[in-house]
């Protein structure tokens, strides 16, 4: 398990090659890789999250801790970037390792499903009209309730 | 006692923390919320729907029931939007 | 779209790298990457999957356009080997880009489940103790079957 | 008309492929099994449960109900084990 949480860019196919450097005879790896989106019709120019470190390590090593046991995983890390980022840059990335397909999809859909509610990230986006907070997503509700 | 605010909750009070000694009747993070909104008008309209306010003690999120005796850190925070 | 039917191995991370390059403002990347298994306990020492590679490009084909249609997705990469392989080397990779996490995970997990029942492969496992064929798995079907 | 054979089709037969010119009462992928099967004793012990064996025209999957007629490939495999 492993957990960073970083305001420098990372390369997420450099992440994916060393998390998968010690696969210890496990076959299956999911990743999901989030980038900061940008609609042409609506475009922003930056995407500002802010978050509280301390909360963010102990929230996200309670959700991999969860995911790790619940789904069977061997190896599971989260990549979350805070800071002032541009459209087309990666946010976060989380990977999961097992022995089968269902339980890394599951693991990292989990994971992303949580990340999404309750890891203390709050996004500012700014466009040429102004800046606004992004608001809580019933939908990400709705996503992180199936588990339960 | 440390108070952290974050996102628009801390724009709105224009501070991102603040050191405060809540007298012994303020006991949760509850009454916490209501003793800070009635000694400044300014956190009174921020904190208006408390019930969207959410809450950490020293890194751990807690419900507004939560006591907050012994506390070093209270947070106080919108809804995550975090992924 | 773009499916690639291989006998030399490829780098994981650099093919997600190379599909993210051109986003095109969609959000959620979702990755799968199929490893060759070993367990510790009953090891093998190669994984041969033989190719019909006419039959793998039109039926890849099929599954990418219908994972496109029904899920929104932006695009969709598939690479699948064939040939002699050891264990930890990369079998197959799926990628998927959209605006959102869970249609980049539910294509991805579409095209993973179509794979394991419709694309031309067959794997042959060769242990200390013998050679055997990879016997077709009744929770394949079950996974295929939960998308019509 | 070339018949290709996959995986343990292949290694149970000792050949990839091979030419054939079925008769004229040979119309469908079944009839082209029950005709394969009937003429080469291996044939017949190798595919002795044809509904597990599966098949393509020209490189497309049909089924065994289909007709033969034109094909100039037919291929001829066991459940595929991809992914």
């Amino acid at each position: 398990m492993a957990i960073r949480i970083i305001t420098e860019t990372f390369d997420p196919g450099a992440e994916l090659n060393a998390f998968m450097a010690e696969t210890a005879g496990a076959g299956a790896v999911a990743t999901f890789t989030g980038l900061v989106r940008s609609d042409p019709v609506d475009p922003i120019t930056t995407l500002t999250l802010e978050c509280y470190p301390e909360l963010a390590v102990s929230q996200i090593g309670a959700i991999e801790a969860e995911a790790v046991a619940r789904f069977g995983l061997m190896r599971a890390t989260v990549i979350h970037r805070y800071g002032t980022l541009r459209p087309g840059e990666p946010i976060v990335q989380v990977m999961t390792l097992a022995s089968h397909r269902q339980a890394a999809f599951d693991g990292a859909q989990f994971l992303m499903d949580y990340l999404k509610t309750d890891a203390p990230f709050w996004k500012k986006e700014a466009a040429p009209g102004g800046e606004r907070w992004v608001e809580h997503s019933a939908g990400d509700d709705r996503a992180k309730a199936r588990w339960r | 006692m440390k108070i952290l605010y974050f996102a628009w909750l801390r724009e709105r009070l224009d501070r991102g923390e603040e050191e405060v000694s809540p007298p012994s009747d303020v006991k949760t993070v509850a009454d916490l919320i209501g003793w800070l909104r009635a000694g400044d008008p300014v956190a009174d309209l921020a904190m208006q729907r408390p019930e969207i306010i959410r809450a950490a003690i020293d890194a751990k999120i807690v419900p507004h029931s939560a006591l907050i005796a012994g506390a070093r850190i209270v947070a106080l925070f919108p809804p995550m939007t975090g992924g």
